[in-house]
């Protein structure tokens, strides 16, 4: 085994884990679903950077993972705030139905 | 008179008095002045009008009841079931006896009520037992054995060796229950 | 464990071993629905203290709970409670009858009181008395632990010849 | 260190594994178990990759405040009842999103491999940042001086975010009484 | 690149972890093959004091209880910029006393917020 | 037998007399309500403690309100309700016991139920009176108009029978399979 | 190949050793807890099973794991089997950084006595202790009944709530610290505070920082759900809250959990607060008295320093019986009242205090 | 009265220390209703085995959050049919029933059971069955109280505390038994007399055991009266003002809680409670808390009352002098044939009770209770009606809980000590 491991391989990952995000957010009505597919990618993104931080020894990559964390949690108590105030008003999370009942 | 809330200056802080608590608490853990009467072994001094388990009362080895039925009359919780015989010298006696323990409240009117002083409370109180069953007259009758005078010796103080009434071994005549005293089956 | 009833000298020893276990860590559930509540929990307060078998560990949660002390009336509109809660607690179980009323229905053989729980569902052990003073709770406590010990208990029984609960 | 190389793949698979999970079950309260083990084994990469803080960070705020947020939003929705499990509403939809994501993410690694990273590095070596206090200590102090604006309107973005919160929730007391 | 190479420190908890799971699993499986098994309908009923319960759907909880999640979270992000600042806080002192102040206006913008979850009435429990 | 006649020694009984109030009470209460009284039971020709008023059932509540509101009486505390099964024609009495506390008597006005009829309630007067008529509806079956929630209270809400009639059988018992579940409609 | 290195073994002799603590505490807490109340409260608690009772909680473990152990129909069966589990795992980790002695030198090598000495110290213990709420609430949910759920949830607000409490007074102790590591807490709190005159006053946390202590103590007790904050299990309104529906060693596993959480959370606190592993008054010199050195009188200060953290650790343990034994609960609002309008804005003020007192030489 | 509660501090102001107890908040801003939507609503089932319901009453309450927003209650759990018997059993037997009421003070419905028949009957006990009877009335008094206020203690999360009354309890059981032979179900009085006399020295054993129990009271006094967490969670908990007592029919220790200054035994003096010196302690707010006073305040006064009865109690016959009633001497049955008879008819069937009906109450240890009997010349009663406190008080439950936390509610029952045995007859 080898006894390190090439960036692009960290990165790889990082995309793999992004799409899959990606892919829970177009695929999924359920909006704290979607929500949560949304941290994935976050996540994914906060890898790169501490990746490309560690590769090329520079730390500001970590300080940014530091706010996108702070964002990330900001973002969703926003979020899942909105989803509890759609629930309360529009009874659902799906997100078809939400379309349907603001049309 | 009027009860007030008084509410103490230092009550206002919660640390006081949990404090004041704390060494309530802990006072008792170091002096360890324990209550708990340890029992199997030790027993609590109950009084001469405890009221436990009955006994038939005998004098000279012939029991004193007469079967005059007044104790399955005055019983409140109808656990007495007497069938009256009479002896070779007319004098009636009571053929049958059953106690219905697990009916029994011991409230004792068996004891008032008796005119010839034969049914008797005693101060036995370990009468568990694993089957719902009756007691029969050989049963009450066989605290005699205990005592020649036809009293159970009562148990008082500390150590006193436990005097365990134990159904099965005693190897007692116990039988079903009296399907009077059973109650009502219904099931599901 | 053999269900013809012959048990090698290993089985036996290592019955003897878990009954010795749950005999000494019966943790009740109180089910004190009137006057021998009161006297239940006499037995296990200061003065008695039933901790000193281990078993003062109350739970009020049937999966928690070891032995079922029923103490007090249980009546007609009581029943129905009293078996669902005895068929929710967890094998193996144990069921005390506590005082005349819970045995036999007692001092009322009235429209409203069941005549003893066992109408509803298997007893162990019963302990007369109205209500029953400390000491015969504990000493019932005590003889019940000798029918655990020796597995002869009606849920040891249902476990051993694998039947089904009762319906 | 071949070691850490295997640590490395674990967490890759099991991040991979949960976070398919976390897209693909129909329970939420699944999902979002399964999204708090992705993101215990990201905490567990960043350690592999030195960044303890971040570590750490990942850890408290996301599986131990986010995520339980989630977890009270499902439960509190009740999301577990079945009129929840919605997935995707319409098979094309899917099928597109699957083939396009499998692509870009092809696309992406194709690009990842074939190109090499920037030769400028940072001064941040692995036995400089441990001269200078270990990751923690460079983290903080860099945070404090050259990133100083951000950090200070993060405070603005958390106020606004409680305060939006906040009147999200509770209803603002004209609307009450209009209302009534 | 290489990973970290003081990233060691965790083989211990790592270890820690797997014998963790591995007491869970053997606890799991203990009680799985060593209780007795007797079945009964009524055992699968939920505890709900001896009576059927209510059987509807409805169990949700007050909003109350989300509130406190939101907030937490809120503050909690709050309490993690101030764990970086308190390790160098002596080493900052020692060029100049900014760092203070730094930290002080983050905290009362962020005091504003506590006020005025306070004002709003978030934090009453009735 | 008249228990009014003073007792040599008087230990145990109440000792307070309200003679003179009972009696100017009735005249009152006899002027105001004139035919709706259907008889006054006083101690001193009939064996009871305090005077029994017999209202008919249609102005009870009003009467009830009479005693309670007028300030000679100030009957304000509902001491009990409950009824009786006096086995004739009309069967059931529904029994009110007052008393004021500020006054000191205590007296009981009556109301006479056939069997299929109802009385109105008295709910609105006393809260309490609610419980008190469900009771008596669970246990005599008399029925009370306007009473909000009248349902079995004691017995279990699929009882059959009133088991205080003096025709249900003491041992009249009935299992049912489980217990009732909570009724949200009652939350409402 | 590498030649073996027996040193590579270490963290596991470590780990296992832990863990072996951890469930020896466990069972002798509960044997404590037991026969304190009962001491408390004039009783004599489980006397008779071996001397004092001691092989108490054996046949309590026999019980539990030969009881039936049933997974209901109505429960969401895998978080149901999770849950115990989720609930036991981080309490068994916290104990990871925690330092029972100074390091020992050996040669060319330092054993630490701590299984990992991690960059992120303290911040581990607050990152693992947020954790242990997902048991808490996977088991209410899980077992979908109302009592259970109302006190799961419950439970998580009251953690999260004392989190932020506990997390600024941590912060607190940083300022004074400047330095995660729980090791180098432990050392710092070794310095000399004052002296009265031969008696030196060392400068442990309590010390320092009394109102943070108290803020943390209490926190504790809320994280670790033991009366006056066990309203989560709350016996006369829930049942037995969470874990109502569980049973046999599931139920055990709940039980080991919070008391190793109570065996963690004291362990913290003497970090924190107690000087970690200093030496108690007069162990200095009883320590002097061993007719060692070198490495023998080394081995000597490890075992009185462990010794001087295991009493201090018990004191701590014996608190969380004795507290709730004593004091009645509070209800819900007044705790979480307590928790974010008290001990919030209090250790708010009391990390302004200390910034204010660094900054003008005090500290 | 004892100093703690007779003590005024000058700077004491009850509404302003009242309203401080809660966190006072200047931020405070009343909940908005519709910040709630509607199903968010639980209904919860709380007995009858629930561990705060005391094993036989049931609640259901629908929940918003922690807040009761409407309950209703149940029982009926441990219905046994007395009054039903009181027409199948002989009034000789029917006392056995009337210790199954209120349990916690079996023998205070033993006295009123007795008094209520004597009164049917005019038969005056003589002076020495009154005196014990008193004593046996104010142990029971002290007995139930210390339950009471024990198991409000429980309920709040303080067992200690319970453990320690109880002590004392047992304690007074060891008096009651030596008096007649059983802890809790005494079935002490007969008609017109007692079932045995008091054994000699119980008066001294009674005044020790006052004098000790004052101390366990003072203790528990210390351990919770001041504590700041249990203040908090009773003072305006659960309040049951004065027009609720009068509407749900209060009496007793709960309505003099709310400031309704009215005891039976000073207002309408039976035995001999005029004789002597007592006080009767009134609160003001009605809440949980005030409860918790008046009934501590109360064991004082009981223990004080029990001082003074022990001093004034002389030998004396235990029976009344009217052969109706009196169950003959065992001496006389062996040896007179008259005496014989008469225990053979008076077993046998029981004695008469001419027709008549009255109501006859006392102040029992919750409140007033009462039997309304009416005979018609049988040996069995007509009607036995039982007027038990716990009845109306327990009505007054979801009314009082209302708005309340669960755990109030909790605290709530605790405080007005419902009794399953009298509250279902
Ligand atoms: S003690 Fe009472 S219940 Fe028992 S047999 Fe005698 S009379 Fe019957
Ligand atoms: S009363 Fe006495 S003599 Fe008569 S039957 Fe009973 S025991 Fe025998
Ligand atoms: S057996 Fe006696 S004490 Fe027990 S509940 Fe029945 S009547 Fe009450």
């Amino acid at each position: 085994m080898p006894n390190a491991i090439e960036p692009w391989v960290v990165l790889s990952f990082c995309s793999a884990i992004f799409f899959i995000g990606l892919t829970g957010v177009l695929i999924r009505r359920n909006i704290l679903v979607i929500i949560m597919s949304l941290e994935l990618m976050l996540n994914a993104v906060n890898l790169t950077m501490v990746t490309f931080s560690t590769s090329l020894n520079d730390m500001g990559g970590q300080v940014n993972v530091f706010f996108i964390i702070v964002v990330a949690a900001v973002e969703s108590a926003v979020g899942l705030g909105l989803v509890i105030a759609l629930f309360r008003t529009l009874r659902t999370v799906d997100t078809d139905q939400i379309q349907v009942l603001r049309g | 008179m009027q009860v007030k809330i008084q509410r103490p200056f230092f009550q206002r802080f919660y640390l006081v008095e949990i404090f004041t608590g704390l060494w309530i608490t802990i006072k008792k853990v170091i002096l360890h002045r324990t209550v708990t009467i340890q029992y199997p072994e030790q027993r609590r001094n109950y009084s001469e009008r405890f009221r436990g388990l009955h006994y038939i009362k005998s004098v000279q080895g012939v029991e004193n009841c007469t079967a005059c039925m007044l104790c399955p009359t005055v019983c409140p919780a109808l656990c007495i079931h007497i069938e009256a015989g009479e002896k070779a010298n007319k004098e009636k006696y009571p053929v049958k006896f059953d106690i219905d323990l697990l009916r029994c409240i011991f409230c004792g009117m068996c004891e008032e009520a008796c005119p010839e002083d034969a049914i008797k409370l005693s101060n036995i109180y370990e009468m568990a037992i694993p089957k719902r069953q009756v007691i029969h007259k050989e049963f009450l009758d066989i605290q005699r054995g205990k005592d020649k005078a036809g009293h159970i010796p009562k148990l008082k103080g500390k150590g006193v060796q436990p005097n365990r009434v134990d159904f099965p071994e005693a190897g007692l005549k116990v039988g079903p229950v009296n399907p009077r005293a059973a109650g009502p089956k219904e099931s599901y | 464990m053999a269900k013809d009833g012959s048990a090698n000298f290993f089985t036996t020893q290592l019955d003897a071993f878990i009954n010795w276990g749950r005999k000494w860590a019966m943790w009740p559930l109180p089910f004190g629905t009137s006057c021998c509540g009161i006297e239940m929990m006499a037995t296990l307060s200061a003065d008695y203290d039933m901790a000193r078998f281990g078993s003062e560990a109350i739970r009020f949660s049937p999966r928690q709970s070891d032995l079922l002390i029923c103490a007090g009336i249980v009546n007609a509109k009581m029943s129905p409670v009293l078996k669902t809660i005895y068929d929710q607690m967890s094998d193996p179980k144990w069921v005390m009858s506590f005082g005349a009323c819970a045995s036999s229905g007692g001092v009322f053989p009235v429209y409203s009181v069941t005549q003893g729980i066992d109408n509803i569902i298997p007893v162990d052990i019963y302990i007369p008395g109205c209500p029953p003073s400390p000491e015969s709770v504990i000493d019932g406590l005590l003889k019940l632990r000798d029918q655990v010990q020796a597995g002869n208990t009606h849920s040891q029984r249902r476990i051993r010849l694998g039947l089904p609960a009762e319906k | 260190m071949a070691l850490e190389v295997l640590f490395f793949y674990l967490f890759a698979s099991l991040a991979i594994a949960f976070s398919l999970i976390t897209v693909l079950r129909k329970n939420p309260a699944v999902c979002a178990f399964s999204l708090i083990m992705v993101f215990f084994s990201f905490a567990g990469i960043y350690a592999l990759l030195g960044a303890h803080l971040i570590s750490a960070l990942q850890i408290i705020v996301y599986a131990g405040a986010i995520m339980v947020l989630f977890v009270f939003v499902i439960m509190l929705l009740n999301a577990d009842a079945p009129s929840f499990d919605l997935t995707s509403s319409h098979w094309g939809l899917r099928v597109a999103t699957f083939v396009i994501c499998g692509g870009l993410f092809l696309a992406f690694v194709w690009a990842f491999k074939n190109s090499a990273l920037s030769p400028v590095t940072g001064p941040f070596t692995g036995d400089q940042v441990k001269a200078l206090g270990g990751n923690t200590r460079v983290l903080s102090s860099l945070l404090f001086t050259k990133y100083l604006y951000p950090f200070e309107l993060t405070s603005a973005l958390i106020l606004a975010g409680i305060v939006g919160t906040i009147a999200l929730a509770k209803r603002s007391p004209a609307a009450k009484k209009v209302k009534h | 690149m290489n990973f970290a190479a003081d990233s060691a420190q965790y083989f211990p908890i790592a270890i820690l972890i797997a014998l963790g799971l591995g007491l869970c699993v053997s606890i799991f499986f203990a009680s799985q093959w060593l209780g007795p098994r007797v079945p009964h309908p009524k055992k699968n009923t939920p505890f709900e004091c001896g009576v059927p319960g209510l059987d509807d759907q409805n169990k949700r909880f007050s909003v109350r209880f989300y509130l406190v999640a939101i907030l937490f979270l809120l503050f909690d992000v709050e309490v993690i910029f101030l764990f970086p600042w308190a390790i160098v806080y002596r080493d900052f002192l020692k060029v100049n006393s900014f760092i203070v102040w730094e930290m002080g206006f983050f905290v009362v913008v962020l005091l504003v917020g506590y006020f005025y979850v306070r004002g709003r009435g978030a934090l009453e429990w009735e | 037998m008249n228990i009014f006649t003073e007792l040599a020694t008087n230990n145990s009984q109440p000792k307070k007399k309200h003679g003179d109030t009972w009696k100017s009470q009735i005249e009152k209460a006899k002027n105001k309500f004139g035919s709706a009284i259907e008889e006054v039971r006083a101690p001193g020709d009939y064996p009871t403690d305090v005077p029994i008023f017999f209202v008919k059932k249609e102005s009870v509540v009003e009467f009830l309100r009479y005693l309670r509101e007028e300030p000679d009486f100030g009957y304000h505390f509902l001491a009990d309700m409950t009824a009786t099964d006096e086995g004739g024609e009309p069967r059931f009495e529904v029994v009110y016991n007052l008393c004021s506390p500020e006054k000191g008597p205590r007296i009981r006005v009556k109301t006479r139920v056939a069997e299929n009829e109802s009385v109105p309630t008295l709910t609105g007067l006393w809260k309490g009176a609610d419980w008190a008529e469900r009771e008596i509806f669970d246990m005599f079956g008399i029925r009370f108009e306007g009473h909000p929630n009248l349902r079995r209270i004691l017995m279990d809400y699929r009882w059959e029978g009133y088991p205080l009639r003096k025709d249900y059988p003491l041992d009249g018992y009935q299992l049912f399979p489980d217990a009732e579940p909570p009724d949200p409609e009652r939350l409402k | 190949m590498m030649p073996f290195d027996p040193f590579l073994l270490l963290p596991l002799v470590k780990c296992l050793l832990i863990l072996g603590l951890v469930l020896t505490v466990v069972p002798g807490m509960l044997f404590v807890e037991r026969r304190g109340s009962a001491w408390m409260q004039n009783r004599l608690g489980p006397n008779r099973l071996g001397p004092f009772g001691l092989i108490q909680p054996v046949a309590d473990a026999i019980k539990l794991i030969f009881k039936e152990d049933f997974v209901p129909e109505h429960v969401n069966k895998f978080f149901y089997a999770m849950a115990p589990f989720a609930c036991m795992l981080p309490s068994l980790l916290t104990f990871a950084v925690i330092p029972f002695a100074a390091p020992l030198v050996l040669g060319d090598r330092i054993i630490t006595f701590q299984v990992a000495d991690l960059d992120v110290g303290v911040l581990f213990i607050l990152a693992i202790v947020s954790l242990g709420i997902y048991g808490i609430m996977m088991g209410g949910w899980a077992a979908n009944s109302k009592y259970s759920m109302l006190g799961a949830l419950r439970s998580a607000s009251q953690m999260i709530s004392y989190e932020l409490a506990m997390g600024l007074s941590l912060v607190s102790m940083l300022l004074i610290y400047s330095t995660v590591d729980l090791g180098q807490m432990a050392e710092w709190q070794g310095r000399t505070l004052f002296s009265l005159g031969p008696l030196a006053i060392p400068s442990w946390g309590i010390l320092l920082q009394p109102v943070a202590f108290v803020i943390f103590f209490t926190s504790t007790y809320a994280e670790t759900n033991r009366l006056p904050f066990d309203l989560p299990e709350g016996e006369s309104e829930l049942v037995a809250g969470y874990h109502l529906e569980f049973g046999s060693m599931k139920f055990a596993s709940f039980m080991l959990a919070e008391y190793s959480n109570m065996f963690t959370a004291s362990g913290v606190t003497v970090a924190l607060f107690f000087g970690g592993w200093q030496l108690l008054p007069g162990m200095g010199y009883l320590l002097d008295l061993v007719p060692l050195t070198g490495l023998g009188h080394d081995i000597a200060r490890v075992a009185f320093q462990g010794t001087a953290f295991m009493i201090k650790v018990c004191f701590f343990m014996w608190t969380f019986v004795w507290i709730r034994w004593t004091l009645p609960r509070f209800r819900y609002d007044q705790l979480m009242d307590l928790g974010w309008k008290v001990l919030l804005p209090l250790s708010l003020l009391n990390l302004f205090v200390t910034a204010v007192l660094i900054y003008g030489g005090v500290y | 009265m004892s100093e703690t509660t007779k003590t005024s501090y000058p700077l004491y102001k009850e509404a302003d220390s009242r309203a401080a107890a809660g966190f006072g908040d200047r931020f405070l801003v009343t909940p908005d209703p519709d910040d709630l939507w509607e199903d968010s609503r639980v209904i919860i089932n709380l007995g009858p085995t629930h561990p705060a319901m005391h094993g036989a009453f049931r609640m259901v309450a629908k929940l918003n959050g922690e807040t009761i927003e409407k309950s209703y209650c149940e029982f009926g759990y441990t219905h046994r049919a007395k009054e039903k018997l009181g027409e199948h059993r002989t009034y000789h037997q029917f006392v056995v029933f009337t210790d199954r009421l209120n349990y916690c003070s079996a023998l205070i419905n033993n006295v009123t059971y007795a008094m209520s028949v004597e009164k049917l009957l005019g038969v005056e006990p003589p002076e020495r069955a009154v005196w014990i009877r008193m004593a046996c009335c104010e142990i029971a008094r002290i007995t139930d109280h210390l339950i009471c206020v024990g198991i409000g203690a429980v309920d709040i999360g303080a067992f200690s505390f319970f453990l320690y009354g109880f002590h004392q309890r047992e304690e007074a059981y060891t008096l009651i038994e030596k008096l007649c032979g059983a802890r809790l179900t005494t079935s002490y009085t007969r008609i017109g007399g007692l079932m045995y006399d008091a054994p000699v020295g119980w008066e001294q054993d009674c005044k020790a055991w006052t004098k000790k129990t004052r101390e366990v009271i003072d203790e528990m006094d210390k351990l919770l009266t001041n504590n700041r967490i249990y203040v908090d969670r009773t003072v305006g908990i659960g309040v049951a003002d004065k027009k609720m007592c009068q509407d749900y029919s209060f009496s007793g220790p709960s309505a003099r809680a709310a400031g309704i200054d009215r005891d039976l035994r000073r207002d309408e003096p039976y035995m001999f409670y005029d004789a002597l010196k007592f006080e009767v302690p009134v609160g003001s707010q009605g809440d949980v808390y005030d409860r918790y006073l008046v009934r501590l305040a109360e064991i004082r006064e009981s223990l004080s009352i029990i001082d003074q009865i022990c001093d004034r109690m002389k030998p004396g016959p235990i029976w009344a002098d009217d052969k109706r009633v009196r169950i003959p001497a065992k001496v006389d049955v062996y040896n007179s044939m008259e005496a014989m008879i008469h225990h053979f008819k008076f077993f046998m069937k029981g004695f008469e009770v001419p027709a008549g009906e009255a109501y006859t109450t006392t102040e029992a240890a919750n409140g007033e209770l009462g039997f309304y009997i009416v005979s018609k010349g049988d040996t069995m009663s007509h009607r036995m009606r039982i007027r038990s406190p716990s009845f109306w008080h327990y009505h007054a439950l979801s009314d009082m809980a209302q708005g309340q936390k669960i755990a109030d509610m909790v605290a709530t029952l605790g405080s007005i000590n419902i009794i399953a045995g009298e509250l279902d007859r």
